[in-house]
């Protein structure tokens, strides 16, 4: 019968209508000013770097301006300048980290891509500002953020990374150890940190 | 002659007369709307109320709706003068003029004889009641056969105006644009 | 509006509607609304309501009706295939997930299908299933989407659309508690997916799987038996088998008008030949049949993510050995392509052996079913074109690159 | 409003308008007491309307979010209550904008009288027992008569914005008017071939009282009453361009009809005058079919007849919201033929149902349900027929699989 296909639509709106006020399965609105959004761990929004100690920041930086995010960054959002002492030998470490975050499209590249798990995703999601250009151009001390921090945000991809990195520091203790007792005492430690870097692990799941 | 009627006459020839003089087509079909509205007042000023309301819904609602169609309907170029106001031959003026005398020679006796009334009727009270009788009444033949011949003409002009013959199928109506893709048998 | 010979037939009178009429020239200020000529042209978009994006039809009507139409696009161009040959190969991946923003799962995949075959990479198993669930998740999400979008082109005041867009939202967060990212996903890697599904995301799909179902009944209840509706869309913008074949056409689009070309079928890539379903086709091309269409792939759909979801074997999702930055494929060539959600999504991609592809390009469904429009809308109204615009289901991402 | 003597059996709340009014007038000298009564009866149907109309934008809001699953607007005042005002104080201090080529007359012109013109047909409308305006032998005439050139001024809105697609919409409201005005007549006619009058009032009067103490004398609960009811609600969405008819407006496909060139506070006179005319119509289906102010049952008369009539119209605009949320768009062409092929036909063929059942009037104990058959049947047949012809070649399709 001709109308019964309306009366049905009808019906259905009717129980929604109905519904919204008692089923949260259709009523799924989070007014978000007041009811913040459950993340989930894996989100992930602009990168930030990662520092060993919160009162020095800058000066604990895992990063040591490699550049090797900034040759992959397909929007070439990362600008790096390796600082230098006065003779222009390498600090391994930057004078500048700039990131243009109105460039940024969150890939997740630079991340995958550090040797030295130095870069990571950040999630904060509200950086709104009512300044296009130098407000969005995050700087070195912007950027830095403290391993506590990537705890908080991601928990199980932060341990994997303190496991693996310890572990790391740890055989390369014992082979400068093992290295320092073969050879004579005039050797030098090596690095801490392998002078080639490895390719990237598989990240944690 | 009560202020009402001078103020209702007063609308009726002021907007009939802009809708003539108007160069704007449509501004001359909505005052056309407005000398109707004008006429309905009278009507309801006379005491007719069915006419009056008659008048409102068939003409402003009806008429005005089919005199804007027609109008929209109507070519006309951007630059053209809609309202054609041609050089003065002498023929036109003649022609005007005999044209105003007769309007004048049946108006004129017709005021004359019949005068105006000075005030509104009694209120309007069954006028409704009264034309039902009478339509259906002594004039019941003659609603029928106006019915019939309305109806008559409503269907022919729907016969004139329905295209249904092929060839007035339009070119694009193929079921395609004739580019050399298509148009074959289709695949299993 | 355009010089017309009054005693011209309609026939002479679009032919007099030369092309060189749709240009851009600011002179060609609007004629006066009120009337004159028998054409009326209009330029649908680039900022209309109902072109999906920024997309504009030229339309000439004669009356209501479109006697002439041609797409105007490349609002959005962002130059995606030339920025691919000076990005490495891992850095395009990102770059495909803006081509058609609602689909970024399976652009990655065809991508990566792509790279693999170039560099010669093998894929292991349960990253396969993996791809079957996301590709399947997304030609869900599509769809919904695109019957919402339909449904708002027809006039329906948001409902089904909200309806649509509170399931797509349940696949979303599916995809950002997966990925990290709800549209913008970057997930398919080389030789895998970049990361292991866990035991409660896969229990989670399992549970939106089995509402989906039942939404979709709700969902059809409301729109598909609805006399509007059919009347709206039977009939109208009817595609011929051969032109459809003729013109590319690919996707729903294809299979509406009756032919049964699926590449999940085809193809047979990934583990799709070790599952089981049917691929529906319509027999009349019009929007009903391409709407249906999507409606009755969504169901197969649902039965095929179960069977993913049941065979899912354990294992890596990553070929360790697969190299994802600084890769240098062998000179040579690949193309690389799946059964989108909206059509045959493809890759094409040239190695000269350095880390940069020499030459990309892409084969975007949107774009080639989009060339269809204006043989679809010839004769129909206004309000047709649109509803036809809809179902073709474009992307302006996609289309304009 | 009327100057009948208030009859002092009936509850306080029943006169309560009529002594408030008898107050206030009574502060006037006896020589402004006729104007001073229109005054008020303007001045309270256009408050009244006025309030209603803000509140129903935010009700349609309201319910239209919760249809879909979402709040609506709630963050203006307690649960959104002050939203209308928000939107009015942003509807005044937005820049007005007129194109430079509109016909600046005629652009202006157009919402102030399609607000004039949908308001003025509520003053034949009896609100309650002893609310009624004005008293019209001819009241039913006079609403449609002014009701009749509303779609004028959206013609005058679509046009004189030199916009094409305004121009579209303004050739679909003359097409639609055209269409919808011969079946919302059509479907009145029955209503006052059975009461033999005009009258609003004495429409609302026929239909108080009870068959068998519980079934009320409303023409709606009668077969060619609600064929009738049902036809004017479809020609009243049409008349309203309320949705699945609001093909002027049609965003999806002309942007904003005749609205696209309107801004600020003439594009919240449209607003207003869409939802003034949606209440007058509404209004005067409650009063043709809904028994106007007449309580459903006998013992619900405590509460005053103006809460029954307020009741039933807020039900009415509710269903219009309702199906606002659920409905596509028809086509034009399927505009104009659902009403030439199905509403006209089904009308006359009311009208003739009708004349049989104010025929058998008479007709008691068995021949009753032999009228209540009859009747049922000269709806339900032409119905099925129509229908079926109108839908010819659509309805639901079976699909295949590809082999594999």
């Amino acid at each position: 019968m001709i109308g019964k296909g309306l009366l049905q639509g009808l019906a259905v709106t009717a129980r929604n209508l109905v519904g919204s006020y008692h089923d949260p399965d259709r009523y799924t609105t989070i007014e978000y000013p007041e009811v913040k959004p459950a993340l989930p761990e894996a989100y992930r929004n602009f990168p930030f770097l990662v520092a060993e100690k919160a009162e020095d920041p800058l000066g604990t930086l895992r990063c040591v301006a490699c550049q090797i995010c900034e040759k992959e960054c397909p929007p070439q959002c990362i600008y790096i300048v390796m600082d230098r002492d006065e003779k222009g030998k390498a600090r391994m470490k930057p004078k500048v980290f700039d990131i243009d975050t109105s460039v940024c499209m969150s890939c997740q590249i630079c991340v995958e891509v550090c040797p030295f798990d130095a870069i990571k995703m950040d999630q904060v999601f509200e950086i709104a500002t009512d300044e296009r250009f130098n407000a969005l151009l995050l700087h070195r001390d912007q950027l830095a953020k403290t391993n506590t921090y990537f705890h908080q945000i991601h928990p199980t991809e932060a341990a994997e990374v303190d496991a693996r990195l310890a572990a790391e520091k740890k055989a390369a203790e014992e082979k400068a150890k093992a290295a320092a007792a073969a050879k004579a005492a005039s050797a030098k430690p090596a690095p801490a940190a392998p002078a080639n870097p490895t390719p990237p692990p598989a990240p944690a799941p | 002659m009560s202020l009402a009627f001078l103020a209702l006459a007063l609308v009726c020839v002021v907007t009939a007369s802009a809708a003539m003089i108007s160069r704007n087509l449509i501004h001359s079909a909505l005052l056309l709307v407005l000398t109707w509205i004008g006429l309905a007042g009278l009507y309801l000023w006379a005491g007719a109320d069915f006419v009056g309301f008659s008048q409102a819904i068939v003409y402003v609602g009806g008429v005005s709706m089919v005199v804007l169609f027609a109008v929209l309907l109507t070519r006309r170029q951007r630059d053209e003068p809609l309202v054609l106001i041609p050089e003065a031959g002498v023929g036109r003026v003649v022609a005007g003029l005999a044209a105003t005398f007769w309007v004048a020679a049946l108006l004129v006796p017709a005021m004359v004889v019949a005068p105006l009334v000075q005030r509104a009727g009694p209120g309007p009270t069954l006028t409704v009641k009264r034309i039902g009788e009478l339509l259906a009444g002594p004039h019941l033949v003659a609603v029928l056969v106006v019915g019939v011949i309305l109806t008559v003409s409503l269907i022919g002009a729907l016969y004139l105006a329905a295209p249904v013959t092929a060839e007035d199928q339009p070119e694009w109506d193929n079921g395609g644009t004739g580019r050399d893709r298509g148009n074959q048998e289709e695949p299993s | 509006m355009f010089d017309a010979n009054p005693a011209a037939s309609p026939s002479a009178r679009v032919r007099k509607v030369e092309p060189s009429s749709f240009g851009f020239q600011p002179s060609s200020v609007p004629p006066p609304a009120g009337g004159g000529g028998d054409l009326l042209e209009i330029s649908l978009g680039p900022h209309h309501p109902s072109t999906h994006g920024v997309f504009r039809m030229n339309v000439v009507l004669d009356g209501e009706t479109v006697v002439r139409l041609k797409p105007v696009f490349g609002y959005l161009h962002r130059n995606h295939e030339k920025l691919g040959e000076g990005t490495s190969y891992l850095g395009s991946m990102p770059y495909t997930d803006r081509l058609d923003y609602l689909n970024s799962m399976t652009n990655n995949w065809a991508y990566a299908i792509a790279v693999e075959k170039l560099a010669g990479l093998t894929v292991p198993e349960r990253a396969e299933y993996v791809r079957v669930i996301l590709a399947e998740l997304t030609r869900l999400l599509n769809h919904t989407c695109l019957a919402g979008f339909l449904m708002q082109d027809c006039g329906c005041s948001g409902t089904p659309l909200m309806y649509a867009f509170r399931e797509r939202e349940r696949i979303l967060d599916l995809f950002e508690s997966l990925s990290g990212s709800r549209m913008m996903c970057n997930y398919q890697r080389f030789g895998g997916c970049r990361v292991d599904p866990t035991p409660a995301w896969l229990a989670a799909v399992a549970q939106l799987v089995d509402r989906y179902g039942p939404f979709l009944d709700e969902f059809e209840e409301l729109l598909t038996g609805n006399e509007i509706i059919m009347a709206r869309t039977q009939g109208v913008g009817r595609l011929p088998a051969a032109l459809a074949v003729n013109a590319g056409v690919t996707g729903p689009m294809l299979r509406a008008s009756g032919v049964g070309h699926d590449l999940r079928k085809v193809d047979g890539y990934g583990v799709y030949p070790r599952l089981n379903f049917r691929v529906p086709v319509g027999d009349h091309g019009d929007v009903y049949d391409r709407y249906m269409v999507r409606v009755l792939e969504m169901r197969e759909s649902i039965s095929l993510l179960r069977q993913a979801l049941a065979a899912l074997p354990g294992g890596p999702v990553l070929d360790p050995k697969a190299k994802q930055r600084g890769l240098r494929p062998k000179a040579g060539e690949a193309y690389g392509r799946i059964e989108g959600p909206k059509g045959e999504i493809g890759f094409y991609l040239v190695s000269d052996g350095t880390a940069n592809p020499y030459r990309y390009r892409v084969r975007p469904p949107s774009f080639v079913n989009l060339t269809v429009l204006e043989d679809l809308c010839l004769g129909h109204t206004v309000a047709d074109a649109v509803i036809i615009l809809g179902s073709i289901d474009i992307v302006l991402g996609e289309v304009d690159r | 409003m009327t100057t009948t003597s208030v009859p002092s059996s009936e509850s306080w709340l029943e006169v309560a308008p009529l002594q408030a009014r008898d107050a206030l007038l009574g502060l006037l000298p006896e020589s402004l007491h006729w104007i001073a009564s229109s005054v008020l009866a303007i001045a309270v149907l256009v408050g009244a309307f006025g309030l209603m109309f803000a509140y129903l934008t935010l009700a349609e809001r309201k319910l239209l979010g919760r249809i879909q699953n979402r709040p609506g607007p709630n963050r203006t005042g307690w649960a959104g209550l002050l939203q209308p005002f928000a939107d009015a104080v942003k509807a005044l201090t937005k820049e007005d904008i007129v194109p430079r080529d509109a016909d600046k007359v005629l652009h202006a012109l157009a919402p102030v009288s399609l607000v004039a013109l949908s308001l003025i047909g509520l003053a034949v409308i009896p609100f309650g027992r002893h609310l009624v305006a004005i008293e019209l032998d001819a009241a039913v005439l006079y609403f449609f008569a002014a009701g009749a050139a509303t779609e004028l001024s959206i013609f005058m809105a679509g046009w004189a914005s030199r916009n094409k697609y305004s121009l579209l919409a303004a050739m679909r409201a003359l097409a639609q008017l055209i269409s919808y005005e011969v079946p919302l007549l059509l479907s009145v006619v029955p209503v006052v071939l059975v009461a033999g009058t005009l009258s609003t009032t004495a429409i609302v009067a026929a239909q108080g009282g009870w068959a068998a103490g519980f079934w009320p004398h409303w023409h709606v609960l009668t077969p060619w009453g609600f064929s009738a009811f049902c036809l004017f609600m479809i020609a009243a969405l049409a008349e309203s361009n309320r949705s699945p008819f609001d093909l002027p407006e049609a965003e999806s496909e002309l942007i904003a009809g005749h609205l696209t060139e309107y801004s600020g506070f003439k594009y919240a006179l449209f607003f207003m005058a869409e939802y003034f005319g949606m209440a007058a119509l509404s209004a005067m289906a409650v009063t043709l079919f809904l028994g106007g102010w007449q309580a459903p049952l006998g013992w619900l008369e405590v509460l005053p007849s103006y809460v029954w009539f307020a009741a039933k119209l807020l039900a009415l605009l509710a269903g219009f919201i309702w199906i606002r949320a659920t409905f596509p768009r028809l086509r034009i062409d399927q505009l104009t033929r659902l009403a030439w092929k199905f509403l006209v036909p089904m009308a006359l063929l009311n009208l003739a149902n009708a004349a049989f059942w104010s025929l058998t009037a008479g007709w008691s104990g068995p021949l009753q349900a032999v009228r209540w058959a009859v009747s049922l049947a000269a709806v339900v047949v032409p119905f099925l027929l129509l229908s079926r012809s109108l839908f010819s070649g659509l309805g639901p399709r079976v699909y295949r699989y590809a082999p594999s």
